[in-house]
């Protein structure tokens, strides 16, 4: 089924075109790797098809439709982890957990963290965890949601080298149950099959 | 991520800073204690001004109580979060809004009588004074959030909102001091109290609203 | 002078000991000081000839109001040592001296609030006196604010040792200021400043509480300081076995 | 990176921050405007008060000016570099706080005018409320700037801020609004003026070395 | 000559220490890579010998030497560039450059940063930036620096390949010029000879 589909869209920021028009379609089961240099626009594509940013030229369409409706519905089915994560600084791990992923079953917390590895920092203010940590936190979400459409800016960017294996272990678990994941990085994948779209 | 867990959070967030409660009131003593040093302490002079003095510290110390209110869930892309879970902006400011005014307000109630002690409020005004609080400090709540809002990124237009909220803060100010007024003459403020009420009604239903636009327009 | 038992007596652990020991002698004297001098100003000294009975609230209040002086200034010197030499008892000290001080300064002020309302008929004055006691609480709350507001410990020490420090640099600027304000604009409805005549039998007993409050907050503070300080040390062996001692 | 570059580009954000300037002084004016409408327009009261009003004001306005000074040198690891690059901590807080004292008190001096107009400050202490402006804001931005360093941390640190450094304002709004008041008796107030310089000296030495401490603490 | 003698080290933070004692020296001419699990402690070991975090055990020898003196000496030759990079988000490109490195040249401007890629932002707002446009901004410092030892903390996380290539020629040619560079990544380097340390 087509969940998104991208008509030579074109993102302006500050007057400035930033890309080449790019088109693409995003099924389910399938897996987008979005490249680019840095500041070719990758963060701006994400944003733009979330509609978060306006886009100035080419169409997006969602769920096959061009309606409100549409986006509304694609919308509910979105896990969106940005360069900014959502995660507060004040709140503990497992604070941050509940807050992006609603109540949680202690076995659920437990099964999660310890894939994560949190598990000595779940009583941790997030300001005091190490950069690879805090996102780890945000990453979470990728065990605990219900959404199938999974939008990932760098997800693993400043993860260590088990943490990257086991991003890669969800992502390839998602796509078997049927999801859909759009992504940046700039590292090289061991997934074996992906759709590469490049950005310049 | 659902209203609700924005919300238990949020309040998490409050009791974590009981200090930053705290914190809010004890300003609002500060200011109150620095017109008597700067200005006179004799109670011929701070008797008549009190329940303005009151009034005037009770909006400044709610503009800093909402000051940076939306700051941190923009910088670390709450708000993204929000809209991608299909929660209202507009609710969630609301919820936000309400969760701060209450942390405000009890505490608040509690050491007005005190402050009225300080600057010689006569007895007979103390509760008016209360009550006036009670009415008017949400409309300055949902008015200051205007303000976070378009603060947030500090994008220009700021100078134009802060215009814009300060002279909708006036008629609060006015209204309620004139209703301590009216009480201290004998004549009954129903009048001021309705108005009151009314301001509170449409900065209910439109602050929540002008918040959401400039919050999802600062998140671009 | 041979400063050896100081340092032995700044160490965490031999300040537990020490305070342990001491603690008792501190809260049972002080009590007892306390208790005699109340009883002795309540219940055998003259009548004020201008106040009649209400005067006696001065057992309570004078003593309250020196000893939160007192402790603010052994907070600021904690504070100094703190800085400037590093030493690990002190941020405990400044710790456990604020609270009790911050007790002892609201004491004062709702002890004289009570009694101004008999003598002047307002519960609240700007007088020089009463204001310094106010800037003093407040001063101490922000002390406690600051270590309830960081949770890093290590960060609130240093940060609550800075502003304990300005405040004691301060505090005599202060004081200063605003008696010099209080006389300039408003001559003192009640002229706090000039040491009251008292007859011996009234002034003595004051002296008693006065000492026996100082004894018993010292107490107090001591007890809180070993709680800091197992608090701080419970990674070291000594804390272990104390722990297991004592359960 | 050398004292002149960072206090170049701290010159920079000041031109470029226009806004938070004018928010300052938007605040000064809005402390000033809500006190004769809280409290009572008439001119026999405002006159004798408009002095010491006029400094309530400047003592919050400065607070706000400079909360959060520090904030972004420490969360965009600024602090770090100026100790990498051998600056002395304490030397660059004095540089940046003096900065935004004249950024502050420029426009200040020019909107006083109008403020005493509107509070019926009497003409003949107009001179003297700006003379005490000059001499006593320098050290109410240097006391300030060690609330900011304590707070440099907290995302909405501004009341703790406040409430640490109020009691550290009292005596130098005691002896300025008491020069001003002695210029309306007629005697000659050099004391104040001596004191409020002495008080200057005592934090242009104390101040920076303590924001120092508080900084390089809170960068560990 | 011995730049940093480091023995024992040992950090504790709230009161958990962070991994097993740590020894190692840095000479001129060399490269060490601190590798590690996310949150193992290599971000605090780097602010540690900087002086900027209390270590709790342990020593650091700076330049050969124990005193105040040596370690003003050492911090003298530092270039650190951590998580946080001390780039200003109100400022431009230029300003930043000119903030972090001194008046510059107008040519030595020109060439680091058509080195970067930055040349079409130069007068853009640092906040406008994208993720890896931002490191580039503080890493201009490794052209612009006349420090030799260079504290490095994750320099290539977020870069694009060709971003990485450039920043480790520049580690070479610094270690060329007799340099010596410390610093963490979860990457892979390509540079041929460097020392590691691994800490858990
Ligand atoms: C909230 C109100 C008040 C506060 C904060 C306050 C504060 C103080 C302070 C700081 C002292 C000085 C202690 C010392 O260092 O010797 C003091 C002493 C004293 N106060 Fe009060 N006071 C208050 C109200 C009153 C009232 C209403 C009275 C009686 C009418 C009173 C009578 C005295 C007397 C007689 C002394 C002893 C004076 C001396 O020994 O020097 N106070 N008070
Ligand atoms: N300010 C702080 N207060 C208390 N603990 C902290 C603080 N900063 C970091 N920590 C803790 O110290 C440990 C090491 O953090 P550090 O940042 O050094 O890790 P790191 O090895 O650099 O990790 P990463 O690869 O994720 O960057 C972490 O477990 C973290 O929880
Ligand atoms: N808020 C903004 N305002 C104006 N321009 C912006 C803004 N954010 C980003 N840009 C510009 O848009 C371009 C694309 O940015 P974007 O963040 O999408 O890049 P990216 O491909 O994600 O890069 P990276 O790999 O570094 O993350 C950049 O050139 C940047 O200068
Ligand atoms: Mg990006
Ligand atoms: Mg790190």
């Amino acid at each position: 089924m087509m969940l998104l589909s991208v008509e030579r869209l074109e993102i302006e920021r500050d007057d400035r075109v930033l890309f080449s028009p790019i088109t693409f379609d995003l099924l389910k089961g399938e897996i987008i790797k979005i490249t680019g240099e840095n500041g070719a626009g990758k963060s701006s594509i994400l944003r733009a098809i979330l509609g978060f940013l306006s886009i100035s030229d080419g169409s997006i369409r969602y769920l096959g439709g061009h309606s409100k409706a549409s986006y509304a519905e694609f919308l509910k089915e979105v896990l969106y982890i940005g360069h900014t994560t959502g995660v507060k600084d004040s709140l503990t791990v497992r604070e941050n957990l509940t807050l992006l992923n609603g109540p949680l079953r202690d076995d659920q917390l437990i099964k999660v963290v310890n894939r994560l590895q949190l598990q000595d920092c779940l009583e941790q203010l997030c300001r005091q965890l190490s950069a690879g940590q805090k996102k780890r936190v945000a990453l979470a979400s990728l065990w605990l949601t219900t959404s199938s459409i999974w939008v990932l800016d760098e997800p693993i960017a400043s993860l260590d080298s088990s943490g990257q294996s086991i991003v890669e272990g969800a992502l390839l678990d998602h796509l078997k149950e049927g999801g859909a994941v759009i992504m940046t990085t700039h590292q090289a994948l061991t997934i074996p099959h992906y759709k590469e779209i490049i950005v310049r | 991520m659902t209203y609700f867990s924005v919300l238990q959070a949020e309040c998490r967030l409050a009791l974590r800073r009981k200090q930053d409660i705290a914190n809010s009131l004890l300003f609002f003593v500060v200011v109150i204690m620095l017109f008597p040093i700067g200005v006179s302490a004799s109670p011929s002079f701070l008797a008549p001004a009190s329940s303005g003095i009151i009034w005037c510290a009770a909006c400044l110390a709610s503009m800093l109580a909402l000051d940076g209110i939306f700051r941190e869930d923009l910088s670390d892309g709450s708000i993204d979060q929000w809209r991608i879970n299909g929660l209202m902006v507009a609710f969630v400011v609301l919820g936000k809004v309400l969760i701060r005014w209450v942390t405000f307000i009890v505490p608040l109630l509690v050491l007005v009588p005190f402050c009225g002690f300080a600057l010689s409020l006569p007895p007979s005004l103390m509760l008016d004074t209360i009550f006036s609080l009670l009415v008017g400090t949400p409309t300055l709540f949902l008015l200051a959030a205007i303000g976070a809002s378009v603060t947030a990124t500090l994008r220009n237009g700021a100078v134009l909102m802060i215009l814009i909220v300060v002279p909708l803060y006036l008629p609060v100010l006015i209204f309620s001091t004139g209703y301590v007024k009216a009480s201290d003459l004998g004549v009954p403020g129903n009048g001021q109290i309705a108005l009151l009420l009314a301001f509170l009604l449409v900065t209910l239903v439109l602050s929540p609203f002008f918040c959401s636009v400039s919050l999802k327009a600062s998140a671009e | 002078m041979n400063w050896s038992w100081f340092h032995r007596l700044a160490a965490p652990k031999s300040f537990y000991y020490f305070s342990k020991r001491w603690e008792v002698f501190f809260l049972c004297f002080g009590a007892l000081l306390l208790i005699v001098g109340v009883v002795w100003g309540l219940a055998f000294a003259p009548q004020d000839y201008l106040q009649g009975n209400s005067f006696r609230i001065i057992y309570i209040h004078v003593p309250a109001a020196i000893v939160a002086q007192g402790f603010y200034v052994a907070m600021g010197v904690a504070a100094f040592i703190q800085i400037v030499w590093r030493m690990k008892l002190a941020p405990v000290a400044v710790q456990a001296f604020a609270p009790v001080g911050a007790l002892m300064a609201a004491l004062a002020l709702i002890t004289g609030s009570i009694w101004g309302r008999p003598t002047w008929g307002t519960w609240w004055e700007w007088d020089a006196r009463i204001t310094s006691v106010l800037i003093l609480f407040i001063m101490y709350l922000g002390i406690i604010a600051i270590h309830n507001t960081y949770n890093d410990r290590k960060l609130s020490d240093k940060l609550s040792a800075v502003v304990a420090l300005v405040g004691l640099i301060n505090l005599p600027i202060i004081k200063y200021s605003v008696d010099w304000w209080n006389t300039l604009h408003q001559p003192a409805t009640f002229s706090l400043t000039e040491k009251p005549k008292m007859p011996v039998e009234m002034w003595l007993p004051l002296l008693f509480t006065v000492i026996g409050l100082y004894l018993v907050s010292i107490g107090i503070a001591f007890i809180r300081m070993q709680t800091y300080i197992l608090e701080r040390e419970k990674k070291t062996r000594w804390v272990e076995s104390e722990m297991t001692n004592d359960f």
